[in-house]
């Protein structure tokens, strides 16, 4: 497991992984989006729209995880003085915030067959908004700090504590009364969606991981690149 | 007092100067020469504790500089090669500040014959942003007096100046020598200042 | 002694370079109250609703002008160095970086907390709450000077981007905004609830020494 | 030939300055929304509320981004003498004033109107009233900027009765702003009322040049 | 080209200087000198037109230069005291800033001849902020050759030079000179430039 702490032994990993993702994220993708057009129900209260959660929850579970990840990444950074966190961090950030942006949209696309508005300020909404803005400003860090070695502490630092954020993004829903779906699949007990629904679901849900494992691939080693001077 | 050993100063992996060897001893005065960008402004900063030297050691007392810079600062004035005073304000209310701040021993006296001999007395009430270039440049001499501490770094002092407030200035680092300060300062040429060292960067 | 004399003397200081900028405060004032026609303009005289939201739009006024103010935090200071003379006489960073942030308090600060009391007029908030409305703005205000502070010493080794610090200041207060409006319509739970205030208050400024005076050591190698 | 040249590369040069990337202008835009987010946290979520206020919001944050940016107006070139180097390339005073104002407009201002479209979404702004939105903010914020003009170069001499001019202006901004706020809410007499708008525009675009243009031409002359 | 007659200048009603004379003709360097306060700055900028002389008169091609200043600019490149350079860009930004805003028809082997002869070539991509004070100062230069005007006016252009780049400036001059440009310029001191034209305030 030393690839994932170590840039080298990380660079010799994803030389051998990387094809493979991609192929699997390319079929994947098909499958997927084959079940979610043609072969999966409409929902008898949703009709077809409910097809946008094929995309909706799959991003939205990413781009949560993304952001747990750099977490983690970044206490191994600042408590253990591990440099492939800084590296990590910078590399990954766009793709949370792609996620998000995804998650964003196909929700307000959803959103107004459903309730009517694109938008409304109920907690899971705005946190995941917030989130959003999380991820544009560790990107802006990334790019306006000069200083290298200040600047990737403070996005570290940054991205823990923007990670209070990640609870409320996931409970909200369970601590406040709001429009949005409560947890209906990724409930700890029986999920209680029909199986139909869930296969497209799960394929999709692989397929964005499969093609934010390969992005992260190709980021995390120009990142490295261009830290060669010092890194050993 | 000072001692600097071996130093040297990186700045983004590029080496600016290296085993620069000198020291501040009570009466000493020593000039900084050196082509533009060759590290003399990095010199004095990497000596005030600033600038992080990349290699090499600086003591003050004995102690290292590092550990000891609170009392290094307590003795020492640093006059940079931008002014520092308060273009809004006026010349009064600049030395009114520097006079608290610096919590001053120097009597109204002393001041006013300062400012008469640096031929900035009449410009007591005009905003410092009026003043002309040199004498901006001369008002901030004035913190040598305020301050009233022994060692003197100075970074390029005298240009800008005029012949006559030169010839001030030789004075007063003679002055200062004279009752155990001692002077480190940048310059590009030297008007007759009789210096102790000379230290080519 | 000694100490103490050099304290008073950054204020006095403080107080010369502010009052010759008075315009700036001055502005910050006007903007303060513009934005506060323009609210009670773009809402009709429905003094229901006006009274509703005005904590809320008091409190976010609060924030966007000390975020107004952000850019002179220290950049002059930076720029003509005599954020190095201070520290050669004696203060050290995190301390000039306390100093700083009080002086931010007590000149950008408190012209507006005296001026709550018109805008409380203006928009029809109850009397009884104006002791409550100066308490949690009290800590509040500080809270954000100490925000400002942090993130305009980082300011300083990012000469792109001034508006990122702000940006990040405002995230910062999101949870610290919705703590405090929430605070005023609960009075009975009053005094518990300032606690907490208080407490962020007590995090922050004892971060803030250590951060921004970092950040100023920085910058100032850098520079 | 050589005049337009001038002014292109004049903007060349505003937008090296206030653009090192089109970071800037997203971060702009994030500190637009941003402060949206706060005063929704603020306000409370209330979508009737919101919507309500939603132009009053938009019109302070627009208020807000000129008054941020006020000081880096002329200052920045004035100090650094960039101010007389323009004027020796062939500009006249009152040209770089309109230059000047054109280019706050450009860089402060239009990244605001961009994010409108989506600002109306988050604040339950109907979506017909979008083009009287456009309209009236077009006319306002280059108002704002003509206005923001004439304050800093007076702010650039520094003597006390300018300072007091500088305050003026800003007032001035006061009934302008109610007046632009009430149009959007008055969609009979829309077309006659934005007329009333452009018209002081006309006025102060007419007397910007005029009198920043002397203003610094008295500002240069006395420092 | 350029008649300065009998000018004298007043500031809040204290006279800084009186009746002076002087001409810029094509081939000639003139330098300024006189104490700090003398009024330097002040001539070189009411012979820009921007501060308003109380007496006397400009002539520039024998007309009123207030008449005729656009012309006058066109012909002259005004370098400061202070620098102008936009501290927060790069070199490279900068230099291209000035290239296109003055319309210059200098090629880009010409700006990179100046740029290694000025010692500036490795600090492209560098922000001029982290300059050294000199180097500031040489990049400062580089208008002259971008602008390429006949007419130079120099406020204290020889401060904070090391030797070698004031033996360049010599050259510059010379060169300009021959080339029937016409100098003006402040200094303190003057290390051997060839002058036509001594102005002492
Ligand atoms: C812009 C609007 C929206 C945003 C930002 C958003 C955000 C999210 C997020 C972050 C999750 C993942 C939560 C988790 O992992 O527990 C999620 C899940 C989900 N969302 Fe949305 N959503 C939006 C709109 C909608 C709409 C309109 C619907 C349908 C009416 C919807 C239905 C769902 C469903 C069914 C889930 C899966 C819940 C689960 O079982 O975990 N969302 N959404
Ligand atoms: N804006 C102003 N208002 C009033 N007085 C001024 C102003 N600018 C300069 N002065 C005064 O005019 C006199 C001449 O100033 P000037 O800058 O021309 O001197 P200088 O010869 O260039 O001096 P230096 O050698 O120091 O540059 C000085 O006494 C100065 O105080
Ligand atoms: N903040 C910085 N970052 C990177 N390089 C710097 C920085 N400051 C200065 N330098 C570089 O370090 C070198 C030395 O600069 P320094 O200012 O010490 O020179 P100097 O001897 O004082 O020159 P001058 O005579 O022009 O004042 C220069 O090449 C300069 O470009
Ligand atoms: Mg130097
Ligand atoms: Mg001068």
């Amino acid at each position: 497991m030393k690839f994932l702490v170590n840039p080298s032994k990380f660079n010799e990993m994803a030389d051998y992984i990387f094809k493979p993702v991609l192929i699997l994220s390319i079929i994947l993708f098909a499958i997927g989006l084959l079940f979610s057009f043609y072969l999966s129900p409409d929902d008898y209260q949703q009709g077809s729209s409910v097809r946008i959660m094929y995309v909706h929850v799959p991003s939205a579970w990413l781009a949560l995880l993304t952001y747990a990840i750099m977490t983690l990444y970044s206490i191994m950074a600042l408590a253990f003085r591990i440099p492939f966190g800084f590296i990590f961090n910078t590399a990954v950030a766009p793709i949370g915030a792609v996620f998000t942006l995804i998650c964003i949209i196909s929700g307000s696309l959803w959103g107004k067959p459903m309730w009517g508005t694109w938008w409304v300020w109920d907690a899971r909404l705005t946190s995941v908004a917030i989130l959003f803005i999380i991820y544009l400003i560790i990107i802006f860090m990334n790019l306006s700090f000069e200083n290298r070695i200040v600047r990737e502490k403070v996005v570290a630092i940054f991205v823990l504590v923007g990670s209070v954020n990640l609870p409320i993004v996931k409970f909200s829903v369970d601590w406040w009364n709001t429009l949005h779906q409560p947890a209906t699949i990724s409930k700890l007990s029986k999920p209680s969606i029909d199986p139909s629904m869930m296969t497209p679901l799960i394929i999709m849900t692989f397929a964005f991981i499969m093609i934010g494992i390969a992005i992260a691939i190709l980021r995390i080693k120009t990142e490295i690149i261009s830290r060669k001077s010092y890194l050993s | 007092m000072l001692i600097v050993k071996d130093l040297s100063v990186e700045r983004i992996n590029k080496k600016i100067f290296e085993n620069i060897n000198l020291s501040l001893t009570p009466g000493n005065i020593t000039i900084l020469k050196g082509k533009n960008g060759s590290g003399k402004t990095t010199l004095l900063k990497t000596m005030l504790n600033i600038i992080e030297p990349s290699a090499g050691s600086i003591f003050w007392k004995g102690k290292l500089l590092k550990r000891n810079f609170y009392d290094f600062y307590n003795h020492t004035t640093y006059i940079a090669d931008t002014t520092s005073s308060l273009k809004k304000l006026t010349v009064k209310d600049n030395v009114n500040i520097w006079r608290k701040f610096f919590i001053s021993n120097i009597n109204d006296a002393q001041i006013e014959m300062a400012l008469k001999t640096l031929k900035l007395d009449n410009y007591l009430n005009k905003k410092v942003a009026t003043l002309s270039f040199g004498e901006t440049k001369k008002l901030e001499f004035l913190r040598l007096i305020i301050e009233n501490k022994k060692v003197w770094i100075l970074d390029e002092p005298l240009s800008n100046l005029d012949e006559d407030s030169i010839e001030l200035m030789k004075q007063t680092f003679e002055d200062h020598s004279s009752k155990e300060g001692s002077i480190i300062f940048s310059s590009h040429q030297n008007p007759g200042i009789y210096v102790t060292e000379e230290i080519e960067l | 002694m000694n100490f103490l004399n050099k304290i008073i003397f950054f204020y006095y200081r403080e107080y010369k370079l502010n009052m010759s900028g008075a315009q700036d405060i001055l502005t910050n004032i006007i903007f303060f109250f513009v934005s506060i026609f323009i609210f009670i303009f773009s809402i009709g005289p429905d003094k229901q609703t006006i009274s509703i939201i005005g904590v809320g739009i008091l409190w976010t006024l609060l924030l966007l002008s000390s975020t107004l103010s952000l850019r002179k935090f220290y950049q002059d200071d930076f720029e003509n160095g005599n954020l190095i003379i201070m520290h050669l006489n004696g203060l050290s960073f995190g301390f000039i970086a306390i100093l700083k942030t009080f002086s931010h308090f007590i000149f950008v600060q408190i012209p507006f907390l005296l001026s709550i009391p018109i805008a409380c007029i203006l928009l029809n908030i109850a009397n009884d709450k104006l002791f409550y409305l100066f308490a949690s703005f009290g800590i509040g205000s500080l809270i954000l000077s100490c925000l400002g502070s942090i993130s305009s010493s980082m300011n300083l080794m990012n000469q792109r981007n001034f508006l990122l610090g702000s940006v990040i200041i405002m995230i910062f207060s999101v949870p610290i905004i919705i703590f405090s409006v929430g605070i005023i319509n609960m009075e009975e739970s009053f005094n518990s609830l300032i606690n907490i205030l208080f407490g962020i208050l007590l995090i922050v400024f004892a971060i803030n020494p250590w951060a921004s005076g970092l950040c100023l050591k920085l910058s100032l190698e850098n520079n």
